[in-house]
């Protein structure tokens, strides 16, 4: 990059720096107050909205109200169940379909990917209804089975790692076919490892889109044990007895960190994956 | 073969379970609204099982509201995912049994009340009582949780201002109180979130206190566009222009009450332990009954759920009685009321034995229970078409109190949109 | 064109990104209106001294000033009147070929106002300045024979028309000083040996100095006026080309010049006699020293015979010959000396007529006295006297300027 | 055996034909969800859309274009398509232009550059549901923290989501600070894909910094990425459900009521599964309308090579 006069550089940067932070500042704030109240007893959390913390005895107690008032650690395994099984089984699902769309000339292509671009396009919410009722009539409600099901085809993981196998080079493949690879050993061992960063990018998109997900364990979910934490969110948070708003946030950031945690790993590959995805 | 594999299953499943060959227990799934009423439901299953080892209660996942919770009875009829005990908002009690019953999917309490003693009956459950689990004249349900709007005041504020509790027993008293309290500037003199209520419930204590009905005995036609509306959306329109109401929703409105800035705020009774805690002690304050309009007419709704029993089978249906007599019994509403503030379902409960002297030692508890002279049914719309309705009516009832419309336009569509979406076929 | 060519003295350049050293302390003056190649192997700073040429890195120490003696440390990169053919063109993909040829033009001949897409063209003047820009445009493609082009987009062209919008774009400025970095290597061979001769033919006429970076060593050798070696961040040598060929001053730039590399025996020099596997060679060396040297030969002034066929001069090794490399014209000669390191022997013309070997042939190998160069042991270069002719590294015509 | 069977009698299929039972093979599970998942279930809606089915409903009967009629007379659910096109005019331009300016600040940082990409993620990886509670709070009209700000320095207070006037326009910002962060990172994404040489020539001619790289160079290369982030905030935009369901259920005085928080009142709090069919219809449409515009646009005008 030209950089001409150093010193005028350093005040444009420091300048750029100063808008960040502040703009930052103005985006985190929610944080900000979500981990003051979790610090605070309820008598203090609207007096003194940003007053400072109360001593640790106080943190203590409010995740402690948040692990026993409601079974979190079993939303939170839920949860995790549900994320991942979901994920394994959409790239099982999506990785070879790609591949098939990217390099096997099979009548219907061009027809199966009008269809996955069409599909990214329908909002999740409306082939929803037909599936509950369907899940509903097999009795299949209120299970792992239910809140996974639907999600298993994912136009979007298809898509994405489409665009990404296209532009491997076919001789790599034709290479690896002459040295005896199956068809099954040149997706495993070359194409999908060559897409990672792409992966981890619907990674992070599945998980945090179904961590968070609340409408559908809403309408399927029914006993506590199979709630997600989103759900659980719910237990502490309603209007007939008034909200305990000290568990709730101390609920909030155990439910909000773990999908933190995952992008923050993940997060130079998504970004890298977002840059390989027909984005130029 | 598979008979051959059932039997193994059986006999391990037996053998890990339960040890000795005791006879099976029973479990019965209930579920209920609001998941903060975790409180006192566990508690109270707990105590229930201790008494009664043979029966295991496991709560299903509770509903969002009791709106929520009748959409999930109704999709569970369809779907055959109905829970062996229901506890159904009042306002919903009709359309419910009027949906289950063709269907045979509903048990009437009545059935199991009759066979108890009269004079057992009698001791514990008031004629008011059973009345709120009546549908057409039939007892469906048994009354578990119950509670009337009241008066939260600020004690500290009031002082301020030189004002007296005592003023809050009228509109008129509760109008120039909070007028005071927002004229010195220090807080916003009070809050009835009538349109912003999740449901009808502070809009219906309008009509009824006014001595009103919605609607007519067989719901036929749409009653409260005499006097009673007037009065209320007068009423509604005053509150904002007199003593500048901010307009608030029921957590904004509970927040800024338990904050100390807010001097009135008038909510269920339900919600006393909680404002307690939230209040912590930052300054004093009180509870007082809901002003009556039309002394001795008026009634109130009733806010809270009834027990109603889903399932056919014989021996969970004897549970399930068994669970809830213990449920609206004297020790399992003292579980109730101090996990909550509702009122008390059950006449024993307020024995010294029970609750009467918590009650002497916490006189803010007792608000709600001065009003079960005049504790009505909360209406439920026919058809399902409640929370439609009340989508609509809310709109009207913001038009109205933001001064939009004049009151009497208001009332005029409030009663044209309701009888429009109440008596339409559906 | 009438602008002057620029000339540039740059003393004691050097450049550090953190640890790492690309440039250090490099002199070079450059002369207005040369081509001036920038050789050497990637990663040697080549690049990087023409990123700072350009103003788009500043060297972390040293000068660079230009013949009338003003610094070009800190100047803009558009101020410096420089333009620049990149490796990857570096065309801008969402404009025409007209408007990436007219974009320096657009941007200092117009007023802020009026380059601006809509405003601009309501401004007076906007539209006649554009039109003159337009007529530049139209000049520069008839020069580059591209005008069937100008309303295409880069992504429709082909390598070497993409080559000559950048040239047209970088040409149209009339520009000072012309930087090029590796042009050339993103185009096929016959394109690139073409496109060698034109952009040749464009700086003579032009005359506009030229600094051109390669690690191609024919380009370095067919286009350059002078060539600059570098290696590891140091201009290891500067002449022309036939200089830095036949008189390198340190054994790595012999090493990098010519194909096959050229050969190294190992040797001792005692006083001023020097030996080499064993036989004196007819050299005296002009200092006197005791130390072991490095003896080079390029492939074609090695001689080879066969049983009394060819040509020899003594002394000579014997030799077992491993591979034979026929490339028509020429035929390369594989062999190991015994006891001694292998060898390429290339033979031309006469020396090829009527020479055949059968495989693991014994030969006799020697080579002329007076093409031998000596390096000590760090490859800096020796000076002996070969017989009666001094071939000592004479301070060449093209050194001093 | 004669001599004839030396050569395998293999099934000697096409090497094209391989490739196609292969490619069905690897697409089967895809296919198979794909219309179990999707396409039935649209059919379904489709159908049902034609119909008074109401949810618990034992029989029900076909209206034609009943539902579709009712819409065009139904003022709440013209209300609801108003109420959503003026979220995603508030949402869109907040996301995309704070996205890109964001973007711009942040791709010349090189230590701080993924500590920003983090920072400003974090709305979009949290869970809707507890953060809309600390919005709540915020925003409260008369003891919210923002408020108190705002009389701080001089502003009156608002009443954020209280105010018909001001709840929708401040569930758009809220929309907005959970999306800014996506668009950052896919600007940033589209940024990474111009080569650096284009700004160094760029640089030579003229155009170092500033207005004109960016309206020049930047602007423009980025158009593919510009338009896939309009279409795709504006997808997100016109879905919104979240925040209105946790923070307004549709009011005050219906203002809020959006599209697709009218679609699920219909369905399953007034169980017209007919009618709600009816509007999932009218809701796909738009959206299929959006996502041609972006194949369209983008065959024309934004690919370069």
């Amino acid at each position: 990059m030209s950089a001409p006069n150093a010193s005028r550089d350093m005040l444009r940067m420091a300048g750029a720096n100063a808008v960040l932070m502040v703009v930052a500042a103005i985006i985190l704030l929610p944080f900000a107050w979500m981990l003051l109240t979790v610090m605070r007893s309820p008598a203090e959390i609207f007096s003194d909205p940003f007053g400072l913390p109360q001593g640790f005895g106080i943190v203590v107690e409010n995740f402690h109200r948040a692990f026993t008032t409601v079974p979190m650690a079993r939303f939170l395994f839920n949860g995790a169940v549900v994320v991942t099984v979901l994920l394994f089984l959409q790239l099982a699902v999506s990785i070879p379909a790609a591949y098939a769309l990217a390099k096997f000339p099979f009548s219907g292509r061009n027809l199966l990917f009008g269809l996955v671009v069409a599909a990214l396009c329908v909002p999740i919410q409306v082939p929803m209804l037909p599936i509950y009722i369907a899940l509903a009539y097999a009795g299949a409600l209120d299970s792992y089975f239910a809140l996974i099901f639907p999600f298993l085809f994912s136009p979007f993981a298809i898509f994405m790692l489409r665009q990404q196998f296209k532009a491997f080079p076919n001789e790599i493949i034709q290479a690896a076919r002459l040295d005896g690879f199956s068809e099954i050993q040149i997706l495993l061992k070359l194409i999908v490892p060559s897409a990672r960063p792409v992966i981890a990018a619907f990674a992070v998109f599945s998980i945090t889109a179904h961590w968070n997900d609340l409408y559908w364990p809403l309408i399927v979910v029914s006993s506590q044990d199979m709630a997600t934490p989103p759900l659980g969110m719910l237990y502490f948070r309603d209007g007939d007895l008034g909200t305990d708003y000290g568990a709730l946030m101390a609920g909030a950031i155990v439910t909000v960190t773990p999908v933190m945690v995952i992008f923050l790993i993940a997060q130079r590959q998504f970004i890298k994956g977002l840059t390989m995805t027909g984005l130029k | 073969m598979s008979k051959w594999m059932q039997f193994l299953a059986a006999g391990c499943l037996a053998a890990a379970v339960a040890g000795p060959a005791l006879a099976e227990p029973i479990t019965l799934n209930v579920q209920y609204s609001w998941p903060s009423h975790k409180r006192f439901h566990d508690p109270l299953a707990e105590a229930f099982m201790k008494t009664h080892p043979d029966i295991r209660i496991n709560y299903l996942a509770p509903a969002a509201s009791y709106t929520d919770g009748q959409q999930r009875m109704l999709r569970g009829a369809v779907t055959g995912n109905l829970p062996d005990v229901w506890y159904s908002g009042y306002s919903y009690l009709n359309e419910l049994i009027r949906t289950l019953e063709p269907r045979g999917e509903s048990v009437p309490i009545g059935d199991f009340l009759g066979k108890e003693s009269t004079d057992w009956v009698k001791a514990n459950y008031s004629e008011q009582t059973l009345r709120l689990g009546q549908v057409q004249g039939k007892q469906w349900a048994l009354p578990f949780t119950a509670s009337t709007p009241i008066v939260y005041y600020n004690k500290d504020l009031l002082d301020s201002v030189g004002a007296s509790a005592d003023a809050l027993s009228s509109w008129d008293g509760i109008v120039s109180t909070a007028k005071k309290i927002s004229a010195a500037g220090k807080a916003d003199g009070m809050s009835y979130a009538a349109n912003e209520w999740g449901d009808d419930w502070l809009w219906q204590a309008l009509i009824l206190n006014a001595g009103g009905h919605i609607m007519n005995a067989d719901s036929t036609k749409v009653t409260f566009g005499d006097d009673s509306g007037k009065s209320a959306v007068t009423l509604l329109r005053r509150l904002v222009v007199e003593t500048g109401m901010p307009f608030l929703d029921e957590d904004q409105a509970i927040q800024q009450f338990a904050s100390g800035k807010l001097g009135i705020f008038i909510g269920s009774t339900a919600e006393v332990r909680v404002m307690g805690q939230t209040i912590g002690g930052k300054f004093q304050f009180g509870t007082s009954p809901y002003p009556k309009a039309i002394k001795g007419e008026g009634g109130l709704p009733t806010g809270g759920s009834a027990a109603v029993v889903l399932t056919k089978d014989a021996a969970k249906q004897r549970a399930a009685w068994e669970f809830i007599k213990f449920a609206t019994g004297p020790e399992g509403q003292k579980i109730v009321v101090l996990g909550s503030g509702y009122m008390p379902t059950n006449l024993r409960t307020t024995e010294s034995e029970y609750l009467g002297t918590f009650y002497k030692e916490n006189p803010d508890w007792t608000t709600s229970l001065k009003q079960w002279p005049i504790a009505k049914p909360w209406f439920g719309y026919p058809g399902g078409s409640g929370p439609r309705i009340w989508d609509e009516q809310k709109v009207v009832l913001s038009k109205i109190m933001r001064g939009q419309v004049t009151p009497d336009e208001g009332l005029a569509s409030l009663v044209e949109l309701t009888s429009r979406l109440a008596l339409s076929k559906n | 064109m009438g602008t002057s060519s620029r000339g540039l003295k740059i003393r004691g350049l050097g450049k550090h990104f953190g640890d790492t050293t690309v440039l250090r302390g490099l002199d070079l003056d450059v002369i207005p209106g040369e081509f001036l190649c920038l050789l050497g192997p990637s990663g040697c700073g080549k690049s990087t001294l023409l990123r700072i040429l350009a103003g788009f890195e500043e060297p972390t120490e040293g000068t660079i000033e230009t013949e009338d003696g003003a610094s070009l440390i800190g100047v803009m990169p558009s101020r410096r009147d420089i333009a620049m053919v990149f490796q990857s063109f570096a065309l801008y993909p969402h404009m025409s070929v007209h408007d990436n040829i007219a974009a320096p033009l657009v941007m200092r001949q117009m007023s802020w106002a009026q380059r601006q897409p809509l405003l601009g063209a309501l401004l007076p003047r906007g539209r006649a300045i554009r039109g003159e820009i337009s007529s530049a445009v139209e000049r520069v493609a008839a020069q580059l024979r591209i005008s069937h082009l100008l309303a295409r987009k880069p992504g429709q062209l082909s390598g070497g028309q993409k080559q000559r919008v950048a040239i047209g774009r970088a040409l149209i400025r009339e520009p000072r000083l012309f930087l090029m970095d590796e042009p050339l290597s993103s185009l096929d061979a016959a394109l690139r040996t073409e496109m060698r001769g034109e952009i040749v033919d464009l700086q003579r006429r032009l005359g506009i100095t030229t600094i051109y970076v390669t690690h191609d060593q024919t380009e370095a050798m067919t286009m350059a006026d002078r060539i600059v070696l570098m290696m590891d961040g140091r201009a290891l040598q500067i002449g022309t080309p036939t200089t830095i060929f036949h008189d390198p001053r340190h054994i790595a730039v012999a090493k990098f010049l010519g194909t096959p590399a050229i050969n190294i025996l190992p040797g001792d020099v005692s006083g001023r006699r020097v030996r080499c596997l064993g036989r004196d060679l007819p050299v005296t060396m002009t200092e006197p020293t005791d130390r072991p040297v490095q003896i080079a030969v390029r492939p074609e002034d090695m001689t080879i015979r066969v049983g009394g066929k060819g040509s020899a001069i003594a002394p000579s090794w014997m030799a077992t010959v491993e591979r034979l490399e026929p490339i028509g014209h020429e035929t390369l000669v594989h062999a190991r000396v015994d006891e001694g390191p292998r060898v390429i022997v290339r033979l031309s013309g006469p020396q090829l007529a009527g020479f055949a070997m059968p495989g693991d042939a014994r030969v006799a190998i020697g080579f002329d006295p007076v093409a031998l160069k000596l390096f000590d042991e760090s490859g800096a270069r020796l000076t002996h006297i070969a017989g009666d002719r001094d071939v000592a590294p004479a301070p060449h015509h093209a050194e001093a300027s | 055996m004669s001599g004839t069977s030396v050569l395998p009698r293999a099934r000697r299929r096409p090497a094209a034909n391989r490739a196609a039972v292969h490619g069905l093979l690897l697409a089967g599970p895809a296919i198979l969800f794909l219309s179990l998942l999707m396409v039935a279930p649209i059919f379904v809606v489709f159908g049902l859309s034609f119909t008074d089915y109401s949810l618990g409903a034992i029989q029900f009967s076909f209206i034609g274009l009943g539902n579709y009629l009712q819409i065009a007379s139904d003022a709440r659910a013209l209300g609801a398509i108003g109420h959503t096109l003026v979220y995603v005019a508030i949402v869109v331009p907040i996301a995309v232009l704070l996205g890109l300016f964001l973007a711009l600040m942040i791709q010349q940082r090189r230590r701080l550059r993924h500590t920003y990409e983090v920072l400003f993620f974090l709305p979009a990886t949290s869970t809707f549901v507890a953060m809309a509670l600390v919005w709540q709070f915020l925003l409260h009209g008369r003891i919210g923290p923002i408020n108190d700000w705002l009389v701080w320095i001089g502003l009156g207070r608002i009443d954020f989501l209280t105010n018909p006037a001001t709840a929708l326009p401040t569930l758009a910002v809220i929309g907005a600070w959970q999306l800014v962060g996506q668009t950052t990172i896919l600007f940033l994404a589209g940024l990474s894909s111009v080569s650096s040489d284009i700004y160094d020539a760029a640089a030579l001619d003229g155009m170092e910094a500033g207005w004109d790289r960016f309206i020049r160079i930047t602007f423009p290369m980025l158009g593919p990425t510009t338009l896939f982030v309009v279409v795709t905030t504006t997808i997100t935009a016109f879905q919104a459900f979240d925040g209105v369901a946790a923070l307004t259920q549709g009011g005050p005085a219906g203002s809020t009521e959006t599209l697709l928080y009218k679609i699920y009142l219909e369905a399953y709090q007034y169980t017209n599964m007919g009618y709600a069919s009816a509007l999932s219809i009218l809701f796909l449409a738009f959206i299929a309308a959006l996502s041609m515009f972006q194949i369209f646009v983008a065959e024309k005008k934004v690919h370069y090579s």
